[in-house]
């Protein structure tokens, strides 16, 4: 198995390098080619992988693959884990990886970039895999921070555009902050266990739990939930949780297909991914799981709200994100991991799908994304509306598409939750439901229903990007048409696993399909509990019809359906009446101007401020210069007592020969 | 007080008065004259040490020939006496209390318990103070006599090197170089073509 | 077949030689003396070749040693040998120094000999510095490296480069005499020179404690540390970018070489006393430095104190050790903290270098190191932007670049020994990606800036292998460092058990 | 008697003297020359004085060899003294300061 | 009284010297100007004569003779053997500036042949008297070499300053001497030693006394603050020859005296001169470092740099351990190697009309002139004490003879203000290679200019890449 393993890892890289070194040589078609088939490999290579481990009955692959390096006993080392987790990962990584790199061909089509786009996304299907497939915490920070760096280059991929640029910069920022915390929890861990390995470390985690740390004066924390909270605010970052979330929205500068890729399907969901993984140790630590929750639930609600008045079709989307990455992390802190994981899963699949739907609507509008200018586009695009329906449905949590199961799993697991602050998520995350489903159609309505309104130039509003790099107005001539089949082939290969995928809920969440790998304690194994009752897929189905989530989503399809097709002007009135509550969720809580006023300006002052006055005044002019000053100054005045009278000179004579004299003679 | 005592601090009033005197008087003849009265009453307290031989050389040569070269200088210089006195008064409180503590920091050391030890008595008469100077001078000391003949040389010479004036300037005529002349040093002849009218 | 010979002296006289006979080729043939400069640049990297080749890994014990009585009044030797410390110094100093004479290439048109001439002496003396064990011959070699740096950044440098290269020299001798003052006061104790012998020798609280200073105060300024930094900004801002590379790849290396010769094992416990000290210079470097480094106008000025940001976490890597000690009452932790320092110390050699470089490519178009007078840079140089960007992440301390790997060690290594330091010293994964990526934002990407970078040309073929190269070795030390690892460990867990034992 | 001790308090008066003359005069520099061999005298007396309180010889050699530099130095001087007094027409002390600094 | 004739072998050089100084005096009177070389040729052959002659008689015994007041001795021999080089690399780089100047004259060599004789003297007084006596022999000489560019009124301003001042340190040490002899009872220094050890406690206090004389002008003549005055002016006001000549041997003869005087005959005193000489060390370091930066010419700022380096030496002597008296003998003839070095360039550059006194007049030096820009390179770096250069190792010498003697804040003291004047000179260097040139005039001088002036420089890097050639001559000699 080792030489699959390595082959799925590499087979992309390789991609990667021959496209990204050799793109000229190779030509556009040479480097498409070169990276799907790279991907493609992987992606088979995965579907043998998985097949083998969760039916050929593959034990826990835990090899290493060389040793990066050794110092002071502690052992760094490259290597694989390949368990059920890492299995499932690994196939949905590869699968959403490689529909994106067909859809790319169409997308990028016009690109001038074309063969970097293809090399850098062949690279983060490589940096995802070694993410996922690490075994040891070295390993895991390696993926960690190389999808975050392909996550930079492809949000600033057009880099001539000043917000592409500001956003990338920005993601990796915010992205830092989070491995900031991530290498101190990596530190912490090292500290107890000596070891970067799972297993070890593992193996530790109730030792550590007991271990204190000081880390304010006169405290003693449990060494564990300080580790748990570090790396999970690295999971923050890269995941979007309130409050280091304010790069995604940004992060919709790049190309549709790495929205659909990196910040939908893939890479934000590492920080789900991590802490899955780690469960083991996160069960040590109520205190950990507990602000888990917490965060998860506020994201999962108040980012969703925002959604609700963003135009940009990929913000929506964007935000949507954030708020299921909040579901999904409500899911961890509830001890929920699997249902968090399937959630990952699901959402991995109809959340590329809604992008890539949007990726397509946006080709039809050549490069337009406002959903205000849209509208009416059903008859002219079917299999995207199609497509995006079941992306719509399924994410709202419709019953039957694959987000139903994941999604009532979350719910009602937190629902049994005992761990504190389960009662607010719950409330939280049941109106999150409603919230989802009315921005979703809103967004479905307006752009696929209604009025064509792209038919007339729209008044320039606040949104309005440089797209330079199409030589097309904003104007639209003639109707839109339905893109090529590279980019529906994708979306209906996406629309499959969208709805069916749901229905491996039982193995998934009840099942043992995760044994071994997540560890729940006994007393807080919700998904046992909920189990109990599970009885098949249909039952789950019937059962769900009659719980709550699903009447406030169809409320909020209702709503959605009522406003943005009938009554527009609900809407209108809901802004004028409450300008401050729009204004509130327009700004996203302001988060992006505190952190613009605070961090990023008041970094900058400080910055100069020392420049200024630590280095130029006080150690360069005062310090420095000025003891050269005093020299030269010493030295001026010292002259002047040579003075060029010879009397003074024997004075002086004199003078030192009475000083000896008198100094030691008596 | 004995004769001796009497003619030691006669003597040394004088030549004190006189050095005081040297440094203070504006005219740098009258200096020099009082600078000679000091070498007069120091021979005589050489003499009184039984140095008659320096005692001696002291008036010849240092009265005799050093200051005669001083005044010859002073002379010839011709300096503007009025202004030589400028500006002393003001300095003289400074110079007082510099003398003065430097002669009582050496007179505290000089005059302490350990120095104020007796003549050790008169010589024999017959002892003559020149000829044992000059038995030692010639045997002993030949080696910093030759070193002084040095000095004596190295002094003609810079005396020399450094004022003797060949003047370039002044007209004088060089018989040698009127005979060794010849014709083309003072005739030039020059071909002309003829000028064509 | 090289295992006999005095590979050491070859390392170290070849250079000198090649920089002589250069010298005296003058300024009629340029291109020969290119060629001739060149030729012995690589020689000298081969040479130095099998030093590492040959490295026997399982020992601590200096090898290749070579030991010739020198001046016998003082009893003085000339006394070489290299162990896992200075052994990778070398090899970094020949390596960087071939690449340099290769960027000078073209850019270098006034007083071409003598500017390689003086790289190349250069050269052997910074070598001599890494493999001297003998202490006046090392400090022989430390000062002596400062004049051919005084003239390279005094004649080939910028407008202000007098001021610049003045205080650079004056600040740096400074700080070397009271290492003298040192090294002489072991001699008295001790009766001999060799370093070695100074490690061995007993010596009270007091006296450690002074000696210790002096070689602060020698080292501190060469590495640089706070705050006795500021004669590196201006210095690299006016130095040509050959001087630049090879005084943030190599001479702020010997800083903290001295640390590791020096410092620790001579002055443990003074060590242990003023770890303090040691580390809150440390962290005031990483983070005010980095905080510094942001407000940069100058391209030039901003990686410099990027320089001195890193090498506050080589300190903090050397010096952290006792407090791990204190914290937790064994020196588990400590060798990953010290080798962390020189791994970084071998890193930011290429890092640095190669960011220089980049600079200096683009000066070279536009004769400009203002921030402001570029932007877009990547559209009319694309492979240019490819280098700089990777350069800047493994600035930014990327895994997968050379740059990850020291600073993870020593945030490990930190971590042991409080929570705080840990944390302020992991600062710099932000603060370092916020004032490189923002140098590329501003000049790399966004639009065409102007005419001048409309009119740029990318990195010709010369550029290109130097960057490439230099890009080769940034990605294999950060994908496979265990190489440099095993030639450090021997020597840096003989360094732990020997600082361990009071010399009290 | 008179003891060794007057001689020497006698030459550390005339050394005194000597020396304040050369800083308080700062117009002739002919009467600096002459300080200077009223310092010689000084030493000479304690030269002679030693010499004869300690029955030695060697002291009035001594004494003979400084007259002999001193006259030469006195030659030296002077000669340099008009060499000055060529070059700028005067011996003025004060006006010795074209080099300071 | 019995009188043997003495031993004059040991004194053969000096005889030789004084033969010659006498007959070129002489065959002078008869050479006409054009053949001046012939002079000058002589003295050469006077100088190289009486250094091969000091060679051959160099024995490792102590010779003392001519009544006692002579010793020969191996430092005697080494110091005199560098006397006599140095003078005659001093007449070599005079000949071009003499002969452009209308200096050229006999006498120059005569009074120089007889200055060497009268170091000579002082490197082998083994009494008072002949110590002073060449002591005398030697001012007198310089006295008159300085005035000897007869037109020119700083050189005789700076000639009478240096007479009044010298004739007043003469005088001092004229009084220590005599209290000297009159608490010993002798003049032979051995002598003096002896009386001191035997002298009763009663004349501490005038023993101290004398002492501080003798102290007094010691440090003048080496020129330590306070007693430094007259060295910038002289510097500046001799002919740069002169000033050469001035600033080489004389100081390794005054460190003779030093020796012989302080040193060896004083040394039952030594407590009470080390703190004397601190202080002076510690003055000449601070002035002579500090104002040698505000200097423009650049032969004002050779006589600061020559405090400052005397600061050195003293500091050396200072210690008292024959560590520190070798350490003093090499800090000396590094010294002097190095100044006749720096003056050697001044002349370098100087030509009819045109002094290069000014420190600007070396600027763009590398352009005119790589090599030998990079020859006042060795020069400068080694008067900054940079390794790998002669200077490095004699402030090693002194430091680590100060520090053997746990003085080791006066060798911090010592190095920082190293670190000042180590500005000044990278001030030239800076001049030579970062400006460029306003005087573009071809420089050449003689085969024989550069070719010494070359080895003079090279030298510097030569003894500092092997420095225990001197270092173990200078510890032998002590």
């Amino acid at each position: 198995m080792d030489t699959i393993y390595l082959l799925i890892v590499l087979a992309p890289l390789f991609g990667a390098i021959a496209a990204g070194l050799f793109g000229q040589q190779l030509g556009r078609t040479g480097a498409h080619t070169v990276t799907v088939a790279g991907v493609a490999v992987s992606f088979l290579l995965s579907l043998v992988v998985f097949w083998h481990h969760v039916f050929g009955g593959g034990g826990v692959y835990n090899e290493t693959v060389y040793t990066w390096l050794v110092s002071d006993g502690i052992r760094f080392e490259v290597g694989f884990l390949i368990d059920n987790l890492t299995a499932l990962m690994m196939l949905v990584v590869t699968f959403v990886s490689l529909m994106v790199h067909i859809y790319t061909i169409g997308y990028m089509h016009e690109d001038p970039g074309y063969q970097r786009f293809f090399a850098l996304i062949s690279l983060f299907t490589f940096s995802m895999l070694v993410l996922v497939m690490a075994n040891n915490f070295m390993q895991l920070f390696f993926g960690w921070e190389a999808v975050g760096l392909v996550s930079y280059l492809l949000i600033g991929f057009w880099f001539k555009r000043p917000t592409a640029i500001h956003a990338n910069l920005k993601a990796f920022i915010v992205n830092r902050v989070g491995d900031f915390a991530f290498v101190l929890g990596i530190a912490a861990i090292v500290f107890y266990t000596g070891s970067l390995d799972y297993a070890t470390v593992f193996g530790q985690a109730e030792g550590m739990s007991q271990a204190g740390i000081s880390v304010l004066p006169g405290t003693e924390w449990s060494l564990l939930t300080v580790a748990c909270i570090l790396l999970f605010i690295g999971a923050m970052a890269k995941s979007a949780q309130v409050p280091l979330h304010v790069w995604l929205p940004d992060s919709m500068e790049g190309p549709t297909p790495i929205s659909a890729l990196i910040h939908a399907a893939t890479m934000v969901t590492a920080g789900i991914f991590m802490v899955a993984r780690m469960s083991p140790l996160y069960e040590f630590s109520v205190t950990a799981l507990g602000f888990v929750l917490i965060i998860g639930a506020v994201t999962a609600f108040f980012m969703g709200l925002v959604g609700l008045v963003q135009n940009d079709i990929k913000r929506v989307v964007a935000y949507s994100t954030l708020s299921q990455l909040g579901y999904m992390t409500v899911a961890l802190g509830a001890s929920a991991y699997a249902a968090g994981i399937f959630h990952l899963m699901t959402h991995a699949f109809f959340k590329a799908l809604l992008f890539l739907a949007a990726g397509s609507v946006i080709m039809a509008m050549h490069h337009e994304q406002d959903i205000r200018r849209m509208g009416g586009l059903r008859k002219y695009m079917p299999i995207t509306y199609a497509t995006a329906l079941i992306g719509s449905l399924a994410l709202i949590g419709f019953p039957g598409l694959a987000g139903f199961f994941s999604k009532d799993g979350i719910i009602e697991a937190v629902s049994l939750s005992e761990i504190p602050g389960a009662g607010i998520a719950y409330v939280l995350i049941l109106l999150g439901v409603f919230v989802t489903a009315l921005y979703t159609f809103r967004m479905f309505f307006l752009v696929f229903h209604g009025e064509e309104r792209f038919r007339h130039a729209a008044p320039g509003t606040d949104h309005d990007h440089g797209h330079d790099h199409d030589g097309h107005g904003h104007g639209l001539q003639g109707d839109p048409k339905e893109s090529p089949w590279v980019v529906t082939v994708p979306l209906i290969l996406l629309a499959i696993p969208s709805v069916l995928a749901g229905y491996f809920v039982g193995p998934l969440l009840f099942g043992d399909f995760f044994a071994g790998v997540i560890h729940v304690d006994e007393t807080r194994d919700v998904l046992a509990r909920l189990g109990e009752s599970y009885t098949g897929v249909m039952g789950y189905i019937t059962h769900g019809l009659a719980m709550p989530p699903f009447w406030l989503a169809m409320a909020g399809l209702a709503t959605a359906w009522y406003v943005y097709t009938k009554r527009p002007d609900i809407a209108d009135n809901a802004r004028r009446r409450a300008p401050w509550a729009y204004d509130l969720l327009n700004r996203s809580y302001g988060f992006d101007q505190f952190n613009d006023v605070v961090f990023a300006r008041g970094t900058q002052r400080l910055g100069q401020w020392l420049w200024r006055f630590g280095d130029t005044l006080l150690i360069d002019t005062t310090l420095v210069n000025g003891s050269a000053r005093v020299v030269g100054w010493a030295s001026r005045q010292v002259r002047q007592v040579q003075t060029g009278y010879v009397y003074h000179y024997a004075f002086a004579m004199i003078i030192g020969l009475l000083v000896l004299i008198m100094a030691f003679a008596f | 007080m004995s004769f001796e005592q009497f003619l030691f601090y006669f003597f040394s009033t004088v030549l004190v008065g006189s050095a005081v005197a040297m440094i203070t008087v504006r005219n740098p003849v009258h200096a020099a004259l009082f600078l000679v009265l000091a070498f007069f009453t120091c021979a005589a307290h050489w003499i009184m040490l039984e140095a008659e031989f320096l005692g001696i050389l002291l008036v010849l040569v240092y009265v005799g020939a050093v200051m005669v070269l001083f005044l010859f200088v002073v002379m010839m210089l011709d300096i503007n006496v009025a202004r030589v006195r400028e500006g002393f008064a003001r300095l003289l409180p400074v110079g007082l209390v510099v003398a003065v503590g430097m002669m009582v920091v050496m007179a505290m050391v000089v005059g302490a318990k350990v120095f104020q030890v007796e003549s050790p008595g008169r010589a024999d008469a017959d002892y003559s103070n020149t000829e044992a100077i000059g038995r030692l001078l010639y045997t002993e000391y030949v080696y910093p006599f030759e070193i002084a003949a040095v000095i004596l040389l190295v002094a003609i010479i810079a005396a020399i090197v450094l004022t003797l004036r060949r003047r370039r300037d002044s007209l004088y005529m060089d018989p040698a170089e009127q005979v060794r002349v010849q014709r083309k040093d003072r005739v030039r002849l020059i071909k002309m073509e003829a000028e064509k009218k | 077949m090289f295992a006999d010979w005095p590979l050491l002296s070859l390392v170290i006289w070849t250079p000198i030689l090649g920089g002589l006979i250069v010298l005296t080729m003058g300024d009629r043939m340029p291109e020969a003396s290119r060629r001739v400069g060149l030729a012995f640049a690589v020689l000298t990297f081969l040479v130095s070749i099998p030093l590492f080749t040959l490295f026997d890994r399982g020992t601590h014990e200096m090898q290749f040693v070579e030991m010739i009585p020198w001046i016998s009044t003082f009893n003085i030797h000339y006394h070489l040998g290299v162990d896992g410390i200075s052994m990778p110094l070398i090899l970094l100093t020949t390596f960087t120094t071939v690449l340099v004479v290769i960027a000078a290439w073209e850019v270098i048109q006034y007083r071409v000999s003598q500017y390689l001439a003086a790289f190349l002496v250069m050269e052997g003396l910074m070598i001599g510095v890494f493999s001297a064990l003998d202490a006046v011959l090392f400090y022989v070699f430390f000062e002596a490296m400062l004049i051919p740096m005084f003239l390279v950044i005094g004649i080939w440098g910028g407008p202000n480069r007098i001021y610049a290269t003045l205080k650079f020299f004056l600040y740096t001798f400074l700080g070397s005499v009271f290492l003298l003052i040192g090294l002489i006061y072991l001699y008295t104790q001790s009766g001999s020179f060799a370093i070695l012998d100074f490690h061995h020798l007993p010596l009270g609280m007091t006296a450690q404690t002074l000696i210790f200073l002096g070689m602060l105060l020698a080292f501190g300024v060469k590495i640089p540390m706070f705050p006795v930094h500021t004669w590196l900004p201006d210095a690299h801002v006016e130095a040509p970018t050959g001087g630049s590379v090879i005084l943030a790849a190599i001479m702020l290396k010997i800083g903290g070489y001295g640390f590791l010769r020096f410092s620790l094992p001579i002055a443990p416990d003074a060590a242990m006393a003023l770890d303090w000290l040691m580390v809150t210079l440390s962290l005031i470097a990483v983070v005010y430095i980095g905080l510094v480094a942001l407000m940069q106008q100058d391209m030039k000025k901003l990686i410099a104190y990027s320089s001195i940001a890193h090498m506050g976490f080589v300190t903090l890597g050397f010096f952290i050790v006792f407090m791990i000690y204190n914290n937790t009452g064994s020196w588990q932790g400590a060798a990953l903290g010290i080798s962390g320092g020189m791994v970084q110390m071998i890193s930011h050699g290429l890092i640095s270098a190669a960011m220089f470089l980049c600079v200096g490519v683009l000066y070279d178009r536009m004769h400009s190191r203002r921030i402001a007078d570029y932007g877009g840079v990547a559209n009319t140089m694309p492979w240019f932007a490819a280098f700089f960007v990777l350069f800047a992440m493994a600035n930014t301390g990327l895994p997968g670049t050379s740059g990850f790997v020291g600073e993870f060690m020593v945030i490990l290594a930190a971590f042991r020994a409080d929570f705080w330091i840990a944390l302020l010293a992991a600062t710099t994964l932000i603060l370092a990606a916020a004032y490189t990526l923002w140098l590329v934002k501003r000049v790399v990407y966004g639009e065409v800036a102007n005419d001048n970078v409309a009119g740029l040309t990318d990195v010709n073929r010369r550029e290109f292998w130097v960057l490439g190269v230099l890009a080769f070795a940034v990605l294999l030390l950060g994908v496979w460092p265990a190489p440099l690892l095993d030639v450090l460990a021997a020597t840096v867990d003989n360094l732990v058990r020997h600082i361990a034992v009071s010399k009290l | 008697m008179i003891p060794l001790s007057h001689y020497l308090i006698l030459g550390a008066i005339l050394f005194a003297l000597s020396v304040t003359g050369i800083f308080l005069n700062r117009k002739n520099l002919i009467l600096l020359l002459m300080c200077i061999e009223l310092m010689l005298l000084a030493v000479n007396m304690n030269f002679v004085a030693f010499s004869h309180y300690l029955g030695d010889l060697s002291g009035q050699i001594f004494v003979f060899f400084i007259l002999t530099v001193a006259a030469a130095e006195a030659a030296i001087g002077l000669a340099i003294l008009v060499l000055v007094f060529r070059n700028r027409q005067t011996i003025n002390v004060q006006d010795l300061d074209e080099m300071k600094g | 009284m019995t009188f043997e004739i003495p031993d004059f072998i040991p004194v053969i050089p000096e005889l030789f010297l004084l033969g010659m100084g006498c007959f070129i005096l002489v065959a002078d009177l008869f050479i006409p100007q054009a053949r001046r070389d012939i002079t000058y040729g002589l003295a050469q052959f006077s100088l190289l004569g009486a250094l091969l002659l000091t060679l051959w008689l160099a024995a490792p015994e102590v010779r003392i003779t001519m009544s006692g007041t002579f010793v020969a001795d191996p430092m005697s021999d080494l110091l005199k053997s560098v006397v006599l080089l140095i003078s005659a690399v001093v007449f070599l780089y005079a000949r071009p500036y003499l002969m452009s100047r209308d200096l050229y004259q006999g006498e120059f060599y005569v009074l120089g042949l007889f200055g060497v004789l009268g170091m000579m003297v002082m490197i082998s007084a083994n009494s008072l008297l002949t110590l002073y006596l060449g002591l005398e022999l030697l001012s007198l000489c310089l006295y008159a070499m300085v005035a000897f560019n007869r037109d020119s009124t700083q050189a005789a301003e700076s000639a009478m300053k240096y007479f009044v001042l010298g004739s007043i340190a003469s005088g001092v040490l004229l009084y220590g001497m005599s209290m000297l002899y009159g608490i010993t009872g002798t003049l032979d220094i051995a002598g003096v030693t002896a009386g001191i050890l035997t002298a009763s406690g009663e004349f501490n206090m005038a023993l101290v006394f004398a002492l501080a004389f003798v102290v007094v002008a010691l440090a003048f003549k080496l020129g330590a603050v306070p007693f430094h005055m007259w060295l910038p002016d002289v510097y500046h006001g001799a002919p740069t020859p002169v000033t050469l000549f001035i600033g080489t041997a004389p100081k390794i003869a005054a460190l003779a005296i030093i020796m012989r005087l302080l040193v060896d005959g004083l040394g039952p005193l030594h407590a009470d001169w080390q703190g004397m000489l601190l202080i002076l060390a510690v003055l000449s370091l601070a002035v002579g470092n500090v104002v040698a930066i505000a200097q423009t010419n650049i032969k004002r700022m050779f006589a600061y740099s020559t405090i400052s380096h005397v600061g050195f030496v003293l500091l050396a002597v200072m210690a008292g351990t024959t560590e520190g008296n070798a350490a003093a003998l090499f800090y000396v003839i590094a010294y002097a190697l190095m100044a006749a070095g720096g003056f050697g360039m001044v002349l370098y550059l100087s030509r009819q009309g045109f002094e290069a006194d000014n420190i600007q007049d070396f600027r763009g030096l590398n352009e005119r002139s790589p090599w030998f820009a990079f020859i006042m390179l060795l020069l400068m770096a080694s008067m900054a004490g940079l390794p790998p250069t002669l200077g490095f190792y004699a402030k090693l010498a002194v430091l680590q003879a100060v520090v053997q003697v746990d003085f080791v804040w006066i060798a911090v003291f010592a190095v920082l203000m190293s670190v000042i004047g180590a500005f000044y000179y990278l001030r030239i260097i800076k001049f030579m290679y970062f400006d460029k040139p306003e005087d573009r005039t071809e420089l050449s001088r003689g085969m024989d200019f550069n070719v010494v002036l070359s080895v003079n420089g090279l030298l510097m890097l030569g003894l500092g890449i092997f420095p225990g050639i001197l270092m173990s001559l200078t510890a032998a000699v002590r």
